[in-house]
């Protein structure tokens, strides 16, 4: 006679990264983060080309701005763009070690961080491309 | 020497799970999550364990022990307004009440001046401490014609009472949840308001709409801690060998007739220390361990009383909400801040009433696995106890001493009340006794202020 | 007061009748100040006293009225309907924990997991136990933000890797293992970091963040996480660099 | 013995690496010469053999491509097994391709870093 309680297992349904705008942008700045090896790869493939030659080189850049290519790299560019936005919130928001009394609110540390990413960008045109 | 000490406005939250974390590290305890007793063993004079049900099986055991403790806290949704849980039913001083213990000064009911309207929710006394003010409709702090010494920071027990006489005067504001006071902060300003009573203004923001920074935050009375409970001694010892009562639940007369603020934790743990203790001493020197045969007799009474008895009642007119709302509002009218004899024999006898009118509740759920309908009858079942005991205590004591006011005798009458009110439990209303006080250190002398 | 009406959409589920969840709606009497936990009582107590749903508070400390209101999980005790209601307020049990019956689901889980963090003050000498351990307020401010979890579970709803992977410690314990690990008189954290540098412990939590979203306490179980994945890493590089070290 | 912190710190490594660096290099060398944004073409390959000789830039690339390879390897472990590649064989099957990637891509860029300077 007694009773057993039958629990109803919880499943997990898989689209649950649609279920609200939060969950998309992770996904989003996840895939962010794997674009962002996927352009290691193509770097490391430049570097390749680089050592082969003149003519391969320029055949893989040309490839690369092939309208089809192109337009899809504008979209996969915008995706590691979000993926550095997120990665300053995400430091704001974890801040392991901290280097101030209070911790800072995270909306502060990433203005700071977006500063300095353009500073950073600023060093990287003339230390590595030479300038304009 | 400090009275208290405390843990920002959290201490009770802190000590409840330092508690329950603590505990943690300790393999034997057995805790028994969501299990609701339902009675206790009483086996050749002594108390052997408890009878519960298994909410999430739908079954009842039977917990065999050689001590118990009681510590499940008050009773105030005996009443209508209160700071209290949802599960504060009173049900360990009812278990005890029928297993013959006597429940102690249960006419001594604090009600705490400032609680939100609707929920009861508390807002903490720091809030006059801090400098807040009591205002009635016309914008007075009306405090100064009851109280002018102390004013907002009088105790509880005056300002409830003073509230209640500026609504009976007509000076209180009208709102959906009916009359109310306002306590104004405005003029503390943002800063301190945020500094010192950060919790305060959170909770009014969160659970009444509005920002007390700018606003007047409405509040009443709302009962808030019963002084009364399982009679015990020090050590949190019953009546009945093994049966031990701790914190709310437990009348070990510290409070007397009204409780200072924080006196309640330190009921939990120096008490709940003493206790421990006590109960542990007492199972280690019992050589005997309870008999199983008493353990299944009570269980499968308890099996019939409530799974076919309670359980198997049809739904009909009288519902378990119906009848708890009319007991909380019965309570609240009559038996509340202020009290008189035609109402407290009226209460004694519509609390008889509803004793009768109970065992017509039906129930609608017939599951037995978390039957939250089930536990909410015999929840409703032990508070009507306790109101027994609560209005009959309160029509006794002819007097007025602390927490208990009556009108029609309004004055401290220690020659003839000088003595803690017992209540037994009978077939009939409760049988009422008395015990003498023991007065060490300080003796009783007249409130002035 | 009561100009309309307002429709509450509940999952049921009877154990006892077996089945899938099912959806229930009632229609109730709407009052602007009301909150969900209101409309759950006005319907046990006046429509359908078999609805079942855990609570006591209604101030938000208790911890126990939990539910996904319109697929959030929210605290019902303080969630206005006027915030959340467009035309119909949907409550669910939280997700990701099995459901005993209608809004009621098993947190034993939580428990056994709480319990292995070691949740509690672990010293090697306890010393004089009559004298105090002596705490200045900002050795309190290290903890204090953790140390605020209700255990209401609202995180682990939230959780999208808890709900694929159940064996996951979760927010909420690893906030607490972080509460005690920053506390001053405490000597057990390089136990609660083995723990915790498990395949179970922080390494499977990917930072999606919504635990500290739906926290009502804002303990930030998140940034907890992430600061004991820094510190989990630390203790590893020592203990690989410098074997025999124990530290701290 | 549980790799998992190792990888984690070359995932936030390179999390820093790719949110501060790729950006603008991704900009100079695929978009601003096609859609006429920058007076030159920084990716021609005179002008980035040119550049190449320079022992930081050849850093810089190492450093651009085993940072986003380790960061970008993980995080897609981590989709996966969230779109259910689960249990401990598939998460070694994982661990090994994605770390492989990673690791042979890292050491892919150092040799091209080196070569030609060092050898």
């Amino acid at each position: 006679m007694p009773m057993t309680s039958r629990e109803y297992a919880w499943k997990r349904r898989p689209g649950w990264w649609l279920r609200n705008r939060r969950y998309l942008m992770f996904q989003l700045r996840e895939a962010g983060g794997v674009i962002c090896a996927l352009y290691g790869l193509v770097l490391l493939n430049m570097l390749v080309q680089l050592r082969a030659g003149e003519s391969a080189y320029t055949a893989f850049l040309d490839l690369l701005r092939t309208p089809p290519v192109l337009y899809l790299n504008v979209v996969l560019f915008a995706l590691v763009v979000w993926h550095a936005l997120t990665w300053f919130m995400l430091i704001g928001k974890a801040q392991p070690i901290q280097f101030t009394r209070q911790p800072l609110p995270w909306k502060v540390v990433f203005g700071i961080n977006v500063l300095l990413w353009l500073g950073v960008s600023g060093a990287v045109v003339y230390l590595i491309f030479g300038g304009i | 020497m400090k009275r208290t000490v405390y843990a920002a406005d959290k201490v009770g939250f802190h000590i409840l799970h330092t508690l329950f974390q603590t505990s943690m590290k300790y393999d034997r305890i057995h805790r028994f999550d969501e299990y609701f007793v339902t009675s206790l063993i009483v086996d050749g004079g002594a108390c052997a364990g408890v009878v519960a049900m298994n909410l999430r099986g739908g079954t009842m055991v039977a917990i065999q022990g050689k001590a118990t403790i009681l510590a499940t806290g008050g009773c105030g949704r005996v009443y209508e307004f209160t700071t209290n849980g949802f599960i504060k039913t009173g049900d360990g001083m009812a278990l005890a009440y029928r297993a013959g213990v006597p429940l102690k000064d249960m006419e001594m009911v604090q009600f705490h001046p400032t609680c939100l309207p609707g929920t009861g929710i508390l807002i903490t006394e720091a809030a006059r401490g801090e400098g807040g003010y009591l205002v009635n409709k016309d914008g007075e702090r009306y405090m100064q014609r009851y109280l002018p010494s102390k004013m907002e920071l009088g105790p509880r027990d005056i300002l409830s009472r003073a509230m209640i006489q500026e609504m009976k005067a007509g000076r209180a504001f009208e709102g959906p949840y009916g009359l109310y006071m306002g306590l104004d902060l405005r003029h503390l300003g943002a800063k301190k308001i945020n500094e010192r009573i950060p919790m305060v203004r959170e909770l009014v923001e969160k659970y009444m709409g509005l920002d007390p920074i700018h606003e007047l935050i409405p509040v009443r009375p709302g009962q808030h801690y019963i002084m009364g409970g399982v009679s015990t001694n020090g050590k949190g010892e019953t009546t009945l060998p093994g049966l031990y009562a701790v914190g709310e639940t437990a009348c070990v007369s510290i409070n007397g007739a009204n409780r200072l603020g924080s006196n309640s934790l330190s009921e939990c743990l120096v008490f709940g220390a003493a206790c421990g203790l006590a109960a542990a001493g007492f199972a280690k020197k019992k050589a005997s361990y309870p008999r199983g045969a008493a353990a299944r007799e009570a269980l499968k009474k308890e099996e019939a009383r409530v799974f076919d008895g309670v359980l198997g009642r049809e739904r009909a007119k009288e519902t378990v909400a119906g009848l708890r709302v009319e007991m909380q509002q019965l309570m609240e009218r009559d038996v509340g801040i202020f009290r008189e004899e035609s109402a407290l024999a009226d209460a004694c006898g519509m609390l008889g009433k509803m004793r009768d009118r109970f065992a017509a509740v039906g129930l609608a759920d017939k599951d037995r696995v978390f039957n939250t309908e089930l536990t909410a009858v015999l929840e409703l079942d032990f508070m009507l106890d306790v109101a027994l005991a609560i209005a009959h205590s309160a029509r006794n004591r002819r007097e007025s001493r602390g927490a208990h006011s009556r009108t029609d005798f309004p004055q401290r009458d220690d020659a003839n009340y000088l003595k803690h009110t017992l209540a037994f439990r009978t077939d009939g209303p409760p049988r009422i006794d008395y015990v003498p006080v023991t007065v060490t250190k300080w003796q009783p002398v007249e409130r002035k202020y | 007061m009561a100009a309309s009406d307002v429709v509450f959409r509940v999952k049921r589920y009877r154990p006892e009748s077996g089945g899938r969840p099912t959806f229930q709606e009632y229609t109730i009497p709407y009052r602007s100040d009301m909150v969900v936990l209101d409309g759950l009582n006005y319907i046990k107590d006046h429509i359908d006293p078999t609805l079942t749903f855990r609570w006591s508070c209604r101030m938000g400390i208790c911890g126990s009225c939990g539910a996904d209101v319109n697929g959030q999980p929210r605290l019902t005790c303080g969630t206005y309907v006027r915030d959340v209601h467009k035309g119909a307020v949907t409550v669910e049990p939280l997700s990701n924990f099995p459901i005993l019956k209608d809004l009621v689901v098993d947190f034993d889980d939580f428990l056994r997991k709480l319990a292995s963090v070691t949740p509690y003050i672990v010293r090697k000498d306890w010393g004089d136990l009559t004298k105090e351990y002596v705490q200045y307020p900002e050795d309190v401010e290290a903890y204090r933000q953790q140390s605020l979890c209700i255990n209401c579970m609202l995180c682990y709803a939230a959780c999208p890797v808890f709900g694929s992977s159940p064996e996951f410690v979760g927010p909420a314990a690893s906030a607490l293992a972080l509460r005690y690990n920053r506390d001053t008189r405490d000597e057990g954290a390089d136990a609660r970091l083995a723990r915790l540098n498990t395949r179970t412990g922080v390494w499977e939590c990917t930072f999606v963040g919504e635990c500290s979203v739906v926290c009502p306490k804002d303990v930030d179980p998140a940034a907890a996480i992430q600061t004991l994945k820094f510190l989990a890493t630390m203790r590893h590089m020592r203990r690989l660099l410098m074997p025999g070290s124990s530290s701290r | 013995m549980l790799l998992e912190p190792i990888f984690w710190s070359l995932f936030s490594l390179g999390g820093f690496i790719t949110a501060f660096l790729f950006p603008v290099t991704l900009f100079l060398l695929f978009f601003a010469a096609p859609f006429h944004l920058w007076p030159t073409d920084p990716a021609a390959y005179s002008t980035f053999g040119g550049h190449w000789k320079e022992p930081l830039v050849r850093l810089f690339f190492f450093v651009l491509i085993g940072g986003s390879l380790f960061h970008g390897t993980h995080r897609l472990k981590f989709m996966l097994m969230d779109a259910g590649f689960k249990g401990r064989s598939a998460e070694a099957f994982l661990d090994v391709i994605l770390n492989g990637v990673a690791i042979f891509g890292s050491l892919g860029a150092l040799f091209y870093a080196v070569r030609g300077w060092l050898f």
